[in-house]
C-alpha cells in the first residue's frame, strides 16, 4: 500500500489539474474508463485521470454548467437529494435509504438503488452526486477485491473508508460531491464510517446523510438505542426514512432496507412510501405511519359535540 | 412613488380592459388609481435578492406579417402562444381588433399586446366618437407609439398595424420602443425573416386579393415550419375600403393525428380519501302543520 | 427582462467561449418481457430554428444493444462514435459482442471520465439481457445509471414521463376487484403507447417533431411482432436476436 | 414559483367541467404544510385555482373575493366565468411591473343565452395573459408535467365520473413527478347540479 | 440561531420560543421572552430579523388590543392571524418591510377549539396542528410528525415538546439552550416551566 | 460541497462562505489566480467575418453559393474573398465565420489532401470523409476550448451519392438536402425548403441556379454584411465547377412611395 499512499499525498487540486491537463491531450485513452479494453488498458493503473476544460478556472466551468442550484437554466442536471441513514447498535448495523432523484425540480427517477453492494461484507450508500458515488464505491469494490488477493484477508471497513476518503479527497475542489457511509462488519465487528467529497471521515454510531438527513435524525434519535431489537431497528431506519421522505421534497419513492450481521450483510426489503404512509410495512390498512392515518378519529377540539350541536 | 405620480399626471392614459364599462363602477376608487400598480415591485426585488426569480410570463414567439395589395391590406398571424419551451395555448389569436377597419397583430409579451391594443382600441372607439369620423390608422399607430414609448420599451409589445381609411390602405410597424415603420410588406416575431425571405421574394405591387392572400399564408407557413417559436394555424385578416374580413384558422395545416389509443379509466381507478358533495339545487319541503298527524310527529 | 437569475453569473466565465449548446429532440425506451424498444424523434434544433428535419438520435451498437442519445448532438455523436469503438475492440478480443449490462457499465465509465467537463448527452440504452429479458438502461450526462422498465429522456422527458409512469407502470391506478394490472405489456401496446407519447410532446414541447424512429429489438422466438405495418427488419443476429425499424412522421410545426 | 410550489389544473367535460390541485405548501424542499387547497370557489358555479407564492394567493383570493362582492352589489346578478377571468386578467396586469407570482386558473360553468350552462375554463400568466382552451389548463410547478400527460389523457366529452379519473390520474402522475408539488390532491367536479370535491388517496413524499 | 416551536393537543396550544437575543456571534441576553400575549386567548411567537421581531410584535399587540377596547370583545384567533398576515404582507410591499417570522396560537372560545397558525415573512399563512421556525424546523417536524397527537394531554404535550427540544439541542450546530413556554387553553395563557 | 439541507450535495461557492465554517473574522482570498491565464490568448471572437453560405441538392449534384464579402466588423473590409474552396475533385467547402481561421482550415486541408496524395493507394477522398475529417477537427479544437470560428458547408458528389452536410465551430454536424449558414439560417433556409427540399430529384441545374439566386437576392436586401456578389459552385459526378463572381441585380423601387415612417406624407 505504500505506493498507493504516495499515489495519494499529492492533495492541492492545483497540481492535480496540471497532470490531468496534461493527460487532456491523449484522452482517447483516458484510464479512467477502466474495464476490459481488449488489452489495451489494465485495471490496476492507480488512480483515474480526468480530462479536465482548457479553461482558467475548471470548478468554475462545472458550476456554470451543472449547478442548477445557482442557475435552474442549466442544461447538464446532475442528479441530486437523497436521505440516507445507517446506525450500529447490538445486533450489527441497519442501512436504510430512499431511492429518489431529482435533477432540478423534476423527479429524475424513483428508483434508484443508494446502497451500494462493495461485497459481501461491505456496504457503500449514495448520496450528492448518483454518479459520483456510484463510479467511486464500484472503484472502491474493485480495490477491496484486489486488497483480498494481495492480502489474503477482508479489507477492514477502516481500511476500505480511508481508501475512499483519500481517493476523493485528491479531487478536493474541483467539483466532486459525495456524502456516503462504508458500513460493514470487520474484525472489529460492525463499524460505519462516514466518508465525503470534502475528506471528512468519520468513525460513529448513527449517521443521517442527505438534504432529507435532518428530518431522518429527528426521527432516528429519538428512537434510537444501543439495545433494540433487530424488528424494532429495522422499524426504526424504515421509519426514519419515511419521515424524511415525507418532508423533504428531494426525499422520498421507496425505501430499501440493509441489515449487516457478522456474516455479511442482507437486504430486508424494498418498501414504497405510500404504502408506508397508508398501510404501514405490513400492509394493514390504517396501520400507516402517516400522520393523518395515525391519528385518524382524533381532534384537538375540546367538545367535538359543538359541530353536531349546531 | 414618484413613477405613479408620473402617471396618474399624464391621465387618460390608463389602460382599460375588455370588462365592460359597468364593472369599473364595482370597484371604490380608493383602490384603482389609474395606470399601473407598482406596490410589488419592492417586495419583488426583495423576493429577487433572496432567490426568488421572477417567473415567466407567456409570450408569442410568433410570425405576424402583413403586407399592401390592390385594394387594401393583409394581416396574417399563427397562433401558437409559447412559455418558454412549452406552447401554452395552440390556437390563440393574434391579430387584435382596433377599430371595423383597423386591425393590429401583436408579438412579444402576450399579455402586454392584449392590453396595449386593448387599450388603443378603446381609446380609438371614444376618439372616434369625440370627431364623429371614421378613424384614421395613423391616429391608432400615433397613440400606439405614444404608449409605447412612454414606457421606454417595458412593455413587450411588437405590432403590425394595419388598415384601410380615408387616406387609403396603411400599414405599420410599431416596435416595443415606440419607433415606428412604414413599408408596403412587414413581418415582425421570431419568424420574421422567414416571412420576410418570403415576402422580399414574391411581394410585388399590386397584387389582386387572392394573391395576396395566399402570400400572406405563404410568409407565415414559412414562420411556422421554419421558426419554433411560431406553429399550429394561419389566421389572416383582409381589409379593404369596403370590407374587413377577419379569416380565423384560414389554414390549419397541423391538425393533431388521431391518438394510437383512446385513454379512458374505468370508474374507481383513482382512490380517494374523502368525498363531499354540494348540491346546487335548493331543495324545499313543504310541512303542512296542523294538517296529518304524521307531520304533528315529526315536529 | 425578467431574468434575474442569470445577472448573478456574469462573472468572467460567461464571457468565454460556451462549448455546449442544447439540439433539443426527446428519446425513449421502454422493456417489455422479451423485447426492447427504443424511439427518438428526428429533429435536430438551435435556439428558434430547425436544423434539419431528419438527424437520428438512436444507434443501434450490437444486434441486440440500441443506443439513444440526447443533449448536445457533437457531444452525442462523437461519444457513440467512442463507445462503437470500444465494441469494437471488444469484438476483436473475445469474438462476441459485448452483453448489454457490460455495455451499461462501460458508457457509466466513459461518461465519467469527462466528469469534470461533461459530455452534454442524456443516453438510454434498450435491448435483450442474456437471460432474454428485455431491458433499459438510464444514464445521466456523468454517468449514474440504473436498469429500469421505462424511461424518457431529453427536452420534453418531463411531458413524456408521467405519461409512461401512468400507462406502463400503472402508477395511481388501483385495479378492480379480481383485476390486477399486467406487469409487462405486449409489443403492440408499448408501440402505440410510443407513438401516443411522442404525438402528445410534439403538441405541446416546442423542439419535439418532423419524425419519429423506433428501434424494437426482440428475443430470437418471439413472435411480437407479427402483423405489424411499416416495420422492416434490420439484422437477425446469430443468436437469434431480432431487430427492427419502425419510421413515422411527426408534426412539422 | 418553485419556493412554495403548488400545481393547478382544469379540465373541460361533457356539461361539466373539473377543476383539481395540490395540497402542499412548501418552503422550497421543506413541506410545510400538507393541507393547504389552491382552490376557492368564487360563485356556486366558478372555481378559481392560483398557485405560485402563496402570500400572494392568499393577498389575490382576498382581493378577488372583494372584487366580486362589489359586483355582485353593484350588478346585482352573479358575476359569470368569462366576466370574472377578465376581472383576474386585468387585476394581474394592473401589476404589470411588479407582479403577484401566480398563475390562476379558471373553472366554471358559463349560462348561455338560452338558459343552459356552458363549461368553461381558463388560465392566465402572472401578467393576466388569458387563455382560453377548449380542453385542459394548467399552472404550477409541475405545468410541463401536466401538459404531457393531459395532453394524452384528456379525451372529449367525458361524463362527470370519467372526468375526476381523468384528471385526478394526470394530475396524480404529473405531481408525482415534481418535486414541489404533491402531498396530496383534492379535485372539484362542476355539474349542472352539484358540485363533487373529493380529496385524493396519493403519495405522500 | 432562533428556534421555535408550537404544537395542539387536547383544548390547548403550547408555543415555545427560545429566549437567546444575539446579534453576530455574540450571546446579547438569554432570557428574552419572545412570546407575545395578544389577548386572553391568543399568543404570538416571533422569529427574525432583529428590531423588526419587536416592533411588529408590539405593533400587533396595540392593535388588536385596539380592537378589544374599540369592540368590547377579542378577535378570534382565525381572525387575528387573517389581520396579521395582511399587515406583515402589506409591509413587505414598503420600502421597510418587517422580516418577521410567527406561530400564532390562540383558544377559540366560541367553539371551544384550539388554533394554530404558521406565519412567515412573505405573508404565507396556513392553519396546521403543529409547526416550527427557524433551523429547529429541519429536526423538529419529523419528529412531530412522528410523536404529535391532537388529543393529547397537556403533560403528554410538554413531553412531545421536550423532545423536540432535546432532538434540535443534539443536532443543531448553535442550539439555544433556553426556552420559554407558554400555553394557551380555555383558561386563557399562561406560562410553564418545563 | 454544501451541506444545508435543501442544498446538500450542491456545489458549494467558496467565494462566499455562508455559514461562517472558517472560524477566522476573514475568509481566505480564494482562487489562486494564474497569472498567466490572461497571457493565453486565442481566437475568442471572430474578426475579419464572412457571411452566409448555401448549399442544395438538386438532380445531378450539389450547388453552393457564398458572396464575395469579408467584413471586419460593420466595414464591408474585403469585397473579393472566394468563400467556396474546392478540395479534391468531389468536394467543395463553403466558409463562413473567421476569415483567418478559414485559412488555416485551408492549410489543413491542403495537407491533407497531399498526403492522401502521395499515398497513392487508389482510394481518394470524398465529401463524406472530409466532412468526417473537418468535424473531428472543429470537436476536437471546441474540446480544447479553442474552436475554429467558423461555420461550414461541405458539399460533393462521389461514387453517385451527393453529399451536403454541416459543421461548426461546437463540431455540430448535421445532413439536410439544403443548408444555410448564418443569417441564412433564418432568412434563406425557409426559401431553400421550400423550393428544394421535395424535388432533389427533379430540380435541373438552370433551377437550383436560379432558386440560389433568388436566395442570394432576398439576402443582400436584408443581410446588412452581404454583398451583391457572389459566387456558385456546382459539384457534379463530372466535377468541380466555381463561377465567376456574379452580380446581382436589385430593385429598391418599391420605397419611392413611401414618405416617412409614420403619420407623414410629404
Amino acid at each position: 500500500m505504500n505506493t498507493l499512499a504516495e499515489q495519494f499525498s499529492t492533495t492541492s487540486a492545483l497540481s492535480k489539474l496540471k497532470k490531468t491537463q496534461a493527460l487532456l491531450e491523449d484522452e482517447e485513452m483516458s484510464d479512467a474508463m477502466w474495464g476490459s479494453q481488449a488489452g489495451f488498458g489494465n485495471v490496476a493503473q492507480g488512480s483515474p485521470s480526468f480530462a479536465v476544460p482548457a479553461v482558467p478556472d475548471p470548478s468554475a466551468f462545472l458550476r456554470l454548467h451543472t449547478d442548477d442550484r445557482a442557475d435552474p437554466n442549466c442544461k447538464i442536471k446532475i442528479q441530486h437529494g437523497t436521505t440516507t441513514l445507517a446506525f450500529r447498535y447490538q445486533g450489527g448495523v441497519i442501512v436504510a435509504v430512499d431511492s429518489r432523484a431529482t435533477a432540478g425540480s423534476y423527479v429524475a427517477s424513483g428508483t434508484v438503488k443508494k446502497v451500494i453492494e462493495i461485497n459481501p461484507y461491505l456496504l457503500g450508500t449514495m448520496a450528492g452526486g448518483a454518479a459520483d458515488c456510484q463510479y467511486w464505491e464500484t472503484y472502491l469494490g474493485m480495490h477491496c477485491r484486489l486488497h483480498e488477493l494481495r492480502n489474503r484477508e477482508r479489507i477492514s471497513v477502516s481500511a476500505a473508508s480511508k481508501y475512499l476518503s483519500n481517493l476523493v479527497y485528491s479531487y478536493k475542489g474541483m467539483g466532486l460531491s459525495m456524502g456516503t457511509m462504508i458500513c460493514g462488519w470487520d474484525k472489529t465487528g460492525p463499524a460505519i464510517f462516514y466518508v465525503d467529497s470534502d475528506g471528512t471521515r468519520l468513525k460513529g454510531d448513527l449517521f443521517s446523510v442527505g438534504s432529507g438527513s435532518t428530518f431522518a435524525y429527528g426521527v432516528l434519535d429519538q428512537g434510537y438505542h444501543w439495545d433494540m431489537t433487530d424488528e424494532d431497528a429495522q422499524e426504526l431506519g424504515r421509519r426514519s426514512i419515511y419521515a424524511a421522505g415525507h418532508r423533504d421534497a428531494f426525499s422520498g419513492n421507496t425505501c430499501n432496507l440493509y441489515h449487516v450481521k457478522e456474516d455479511g450483510w442482507r437486504f430486508i426489503g424494498n418498501y414504497d412510501l405510500s404504502k408506508l404512509h397508508y398501510d404501514g410495512p405490513n400492509n394493514v390498512p390504517g396501520a400507516g405511519y402517516g400522520y393523518d392515518i395515525r391519528i385518524a378519529g382524533r381532534a384537538s377540539a375540546l367538545q367535538p359535540a359543538v359541530a353536531a350541536a349546531a | 412613488m414618484e413613477i405613479l405620480s408620473y402617471l396618474n399626471a399624464c391621465g387618460g392614459h390608463r389602460l382599460l380592459t375588455r370588462i365592460p364599462p359597468s364593472f369599473d363602477m364595482s370597484v371604490p376608487s380608493v383602490h384603482l388609481a389609474s395606470g399601473f400598480d407598482f406596490s410589488n415591485q419592492i417586495r419583488n426585488n426583495f423576493l429577487a435578492e433572496r432567490g426568488i426569480p421572477l417567473p415567466k410570463a407567456t409570450s408569442t414567439g410568433t410570425t405576424i406579417v402583413g403586407c399592401l395589395f390592390k385594394d387594401g391590406i393583409v394581416l396574417g398571424a399563427d397562433t401558437r402562444a409559447t412559455e418558454g419551451d412549452i406552447v401554452a395555448d395552440k390556437n390563440c389569436e393574434k391579430i387584435h381588433y382596433i377599430t371595423e377597419n383597423i386591425r393590429c397583430c401583436g408579438a412579444g409579451t402576450a399579455a402586454d399586446t392584449e392590453f396595449t391594443t386593448a387599450m388603443i382600441s378603446s381609446n380609438m372607439e371614444l376618439h372616434a366618437l369625440w370627431t364623429g369620423r371614421k378613424p384614421r390608422v395613423v391616429t391608432a399607430m400615433t397613440m400606439l407609439k405614444q404608449t409605447l414609448f412612454k414606457y421606454q420599451g417595458q412593455i413587450g409589445a411588437a405590432l403590425v398595424l394595419g388598415g384601410v381609411d380615408s387616406a387609403g390602405p396603411h400599414l405599420f410597424t410599431i416596435h416595443p420602443h415606440g419607433s415606428t415603420d412604414k413599408l408596403p410588406f412587414v413581418t415582425m416575431g421570431s419568424g420574421s425573416l422567414a416571412a420576410m425571405a418570403v415576402f422580399e421574394s414574391g411581394w410585388k405591387p399590386n397584387m389582386d386579393r387572392a394573391e395576396a392572400l395566399q402570400l400572406v399564408k405563404d410568409a407565415i407557413f414559412a414562420g411556422i415550419f421554419n421558426d419554433l417559436g411560431s406553429g399550429s394555424n394561419v389566421d389572416a385578416c383582409i381589409i379593404t375600403a369596403t370590407s374587413t374580413e377577419m379569416l380565423r384558422n384560414v389554414e390549419m395545416p397541423n391538425q393533431r393525428a388521431e391518438k394510437e389509443n383512446k385513454y379512458e379509466f374505468k370508474r374507481g381507478t383513482t382512490a380517494w380519501k374523502k368525498e363531499e358533495v354540494r348540491s346546487l339545487i335548493t331543495s324545499e319541503q313543504v310541512t303542512l302543520i296542523g294538517v296529518g298527524d304524521e307531520s304533528m310527529d315529526t315536529s | 427582462m425578467f431574468d434575474v437569475q442569470s445577472v448573478a453569473h456574469q462573472g468572467p466565465q460567461s464571457r468565454q467561449f460556451n462549448p455546449y449548446t442544447e439540439n433539443g429532440g426527446t428519446i425513449l425506451a421502454i422493456a417489455g418481457a422479451d423485447f426492447s424498444v427504443i424511439a427518438g424523434d428526428t429533429r435536430q434544433s438551435e435556439g428558434y430554428s430547425i436544423q434539419t428535419r431528419y438527424a437520428p438520435k438512436v444507434f443501434q451498437l450490437t444486434d441486440k444493444a440500441v443506443l439513444a442519445v440526447n443533449g448536445f448532438s457533437a457531444d452525442g455523436k462523437m461519444f457513440v462514435k467512442k463507445v462503437k469503438q470500444r465494441l469494437e475492440w471488444y469484438r476483436h478480443a473475445h469474438a462476441k459482442d459485448m452483453p448489454i449490462r457490460s455495455i451499461a457499465r462501460l458508457i457509466q465509465t466513459m461518461l465519467y471520465s469527462r466528469r469534470f467537463f461533461p459530455y452534454y448527452v442524456y443516453n438510454i440504452l434498450g435491448g435483450i439481457e442474456d437471460d432474454g429479458t428485455g431491458s433499459v438502461y438510464s444514464f445521466d450526462p456523468v454517468g449514474s445509471y440504473e436498469r429500469e422498465a421505462c424511461r424518457a429522456a431529453g427536452a420534453a422527458q418531463s411531458l413524456v414521463q408521467p405519461f409512461l409512469d401512468n400507462q406502463v407502470y400503472y402508477k395511481n391506478q388501483t385495479a378492480g376487484q379480481d383485476e390486477s394490472f399486467p406487469t409487462h405489456l405486449p409489443l403492440p401496446s408499448v408501440l402505440k403507447l410510443v407513438v401516443d407519447a411522442f404525438t402528445s410532446a410534439t403538441e405541446r414541447h416546442i423542439e419535439v417533431g418532423d419524425g419519429l424512429e423506433i428501434y424494437v429489438v426482440l428475443k430470437r422466438d418471439s413472435t411480437a411482432i407479427q402483423s405489424m405495418e411499416g416495420v422492416q427488419e434490420v439484422t437477425t443476429s446469430e443468436e437469434g436476436q431480432r431487430v427492427f425499424y419502425i419510421r413515422r412522421e411527426l408534426k412539422k410545426d | 414559483m418553485e419556493y412554495n410550489g403548488g400545481s393547478v389544473v382544469a379540465m373541460v367535460g361533457k356539461d361539466c367541467v373539473a377543476i383539481a390541485c395540490d395540497l402542499r405548501l412548501g418552503n422550497q424542499a421543506l413541506g410545510v404544510s400538507s393541507n393547504f387547497p389552491k382552490i376557492f370557489p368564487i360563485t356556486d358555479r366558478i372555481y378559481l385555482g392560483m398557485s405560485g407564492l402563496a402570500t400572494d394567493l392568499e393577498t389575490l383570493r382576498e382581493r378577488f373575493r372583494f372584487r366580486v362582492n362589489m359586483y355582485t352589489i353593484k350588478e346585482e346578478r352573479e358575476i359569470e366565468p368569462q366576466t370574472f377571468a377578465h376581472l383576474v386578467s386585468s387585476t394581474l396586469y394592473e401589476h404589470r411591473f411588479g407582479p403577484y407570482f401566480i398563475e390562476p386558473v379558471i373553472a366554471g360553468l358559463s349560462k348561455t343565452p338560452s338558459g343552459d350552462l356552458k363549461p368553461f375554463i381558463a388560465a392566465a400568466d402572472l401578467i393576466g395573459c388569458l387563455n382560453f382552451a377548449k380542453d385542459f389548463v394548467v399552472s404550477g410547478t409541475a405545468s410541463a408535467k401536466i401538459y404531457g400527460l393531459a395532453e394524452a389523457l384528456w379525451e372529449p366529452d367525458l361524463e362527470p365520473e370519467d372526468l375526476f379519473e381523468t384528471i385526478s390520474q394526470t394530475l396524480m402522475n404529473a405531481v408525482d413527478r415534481d418535486a414541489f408539488s404533491g402531498w396530496g390532491c383534492l379535485v372539484h367536479v362542476l355539474t349542472k347540479d352539484k358540485v363533487i370535491t373529493r380529496t385524493l388517496k396519493s403519495r405522500m413524499d | 440561531m432562533e428556534v421555535s416551536f408550537a404544537l395542539t393537543g387536547k383544548d390547548y396550544v403550547i408555543v415555545a420560543a427560545d429566549t437567546t437575543a444575539a446579534r453576530s456571534i455574540v450571546k446579547m441576553k438569554t432570557d428574552q421572552d419572545k412570546i407575545k400575549i395578544l389577548s386572553p386567548h391568543l399568543l404570538m411567537a416571533y422569529s427574525g430579523e432583529p428590531g423588526d421581531t419587536l416592533q411588529f410584535a408590539e405593533y400587533v399587540e396595540r392593535n388588536i388590543r385596539l380592537y378589544q377596547i374599540r369592540n368590547l370583545y377579542a378577535l378570534s384567533p382565525s381572525a387575528a392571524a387573517s389581520w396579521i398576515r395582511r399587515s406583515l404582507a402589506e409591509s413587505l410591499r414598503s420600502r421597510n418591510s418587517y422580516a418577521v417570522n410567527l406561530l400564532v396560537g390562540g383558544f377559540d372560545t366560541t367553539t371551544q377549539e384550539p388554533h394554530l397558525y404558521w406565519i412567515d415573512y412573505l405573508g404565507t399563512m396556513t392553519e396546521i396542528p403543529f409547526g416550527a421556525h427557524g433551523y429547529g424546523s429541519y429536526f423538529a417536524l419529523s419528529l412531530l410528525d412522528r410523536y404529535h397527537d391532537p388529543d393529547a394531554s397537556l403533560e403528554e404535550g410538554l413531553a412531545t415538546l421536550k423532545r423536540c427540544i432535546d432532538e434540535v439541542s443534539k443536532r443543531l450546530v448553535v442550539s439555544p439552550d433556553r426556552y420559554k413556554v407558554k400555553v394557551v387553553d380555555k383558561d386563557g395563557v399562561r406560562e410553564v416551566e418545563l | 460541497m454544501d451541506h444545508f439541507p435543501t442544498n446538500w450535495g450542491r456545489p458549494r461557492n467558496d467565494l462566499h462562505d455562508a455559514y461562517g465554517t472558517y472560524p477566522i473574522h476573514q475568509h481566505p482570498q480564494h482562487a489562486p489566480k494564474d497569472a498567466f491565464a490572461d497571457g493565453v490568448k486565442r481566437t475568442q471572437q471572430p474578426i475579419v467575418t464572412g457571411t452566409s453560405v448555401l448549399g442544395v441538392v438538386y438532380k445531378d449534384g450539389v450547388m453552393l453559393a457564398a458572396d464575395n464579402l469579408a467584413s471586419y466588423g460593420s466595414l464591408a473590409r474585403f469585397k473579393d474573398v472566394q468563400r467556396l474552396h474546392p478540395v479534391g475533385n468531389h468536394t467543395v467547402l463553403g466558409v463562413s465565420g473567421d476569415m483567418s481561421d478559414y485559412q488555416y482550415i485551408q492549410k489543413l486541408l491542403e495537407e491533407l489532401v497531399i498526403e492522401e496524395f502521395t499515398e497513392q493507394d487508389g482510394s481518394i477522398l470524398g465529401p463524406a470523409e472530409l466532412h468526417e475529417y473537418l468535424s473531428q477537427v472543429m470537436y476536437a479544437r471546441r474540446s480544447k476550448i479553442n474552436p475554429l470560428w467558423n461555420s461550414l458547408i461541405v458539399g460533393g458528389v462521389k461514387d453517385g451519392q451527393r453529399f451536403l452536410a454541416y459543421v461548426d465551430l461546437l463540431g455540430t454536424t448535421y445532413k439536410a438536402p439544403t443548408i444555410a449558414t448564418g443569417y441564412g439560417a433564418y432568412i434563406a433556409q425557409p426559401l431553400l425548403r421550400k423550393a428544394v427540399e421535395p424535388y432533389t430529384d427533379v430540380l435541373t441545374e438552370e433551377q437550383a441556379q436560379s432558386i440560389l439566386e433568388e436566395c442570394m437576392r432576398v439576402l443582400y436586401y436584408r443581410d446588412a454584411r452581404s454583398l451583391d456578389k457572389f459566387q456558385i459552385a456546382t459539384i457534379t459526378e463530372e466535377g468541380i465547377r466555381i463561377s465567376e463572381t456574379r452580380h446581382l441585380a436589385s430593385s429598391w423601387s418599391f420605397a419611392e412611395g413611401i414618405r416617412g415612417y409614420g403619420a407623414q406624407t410629404q
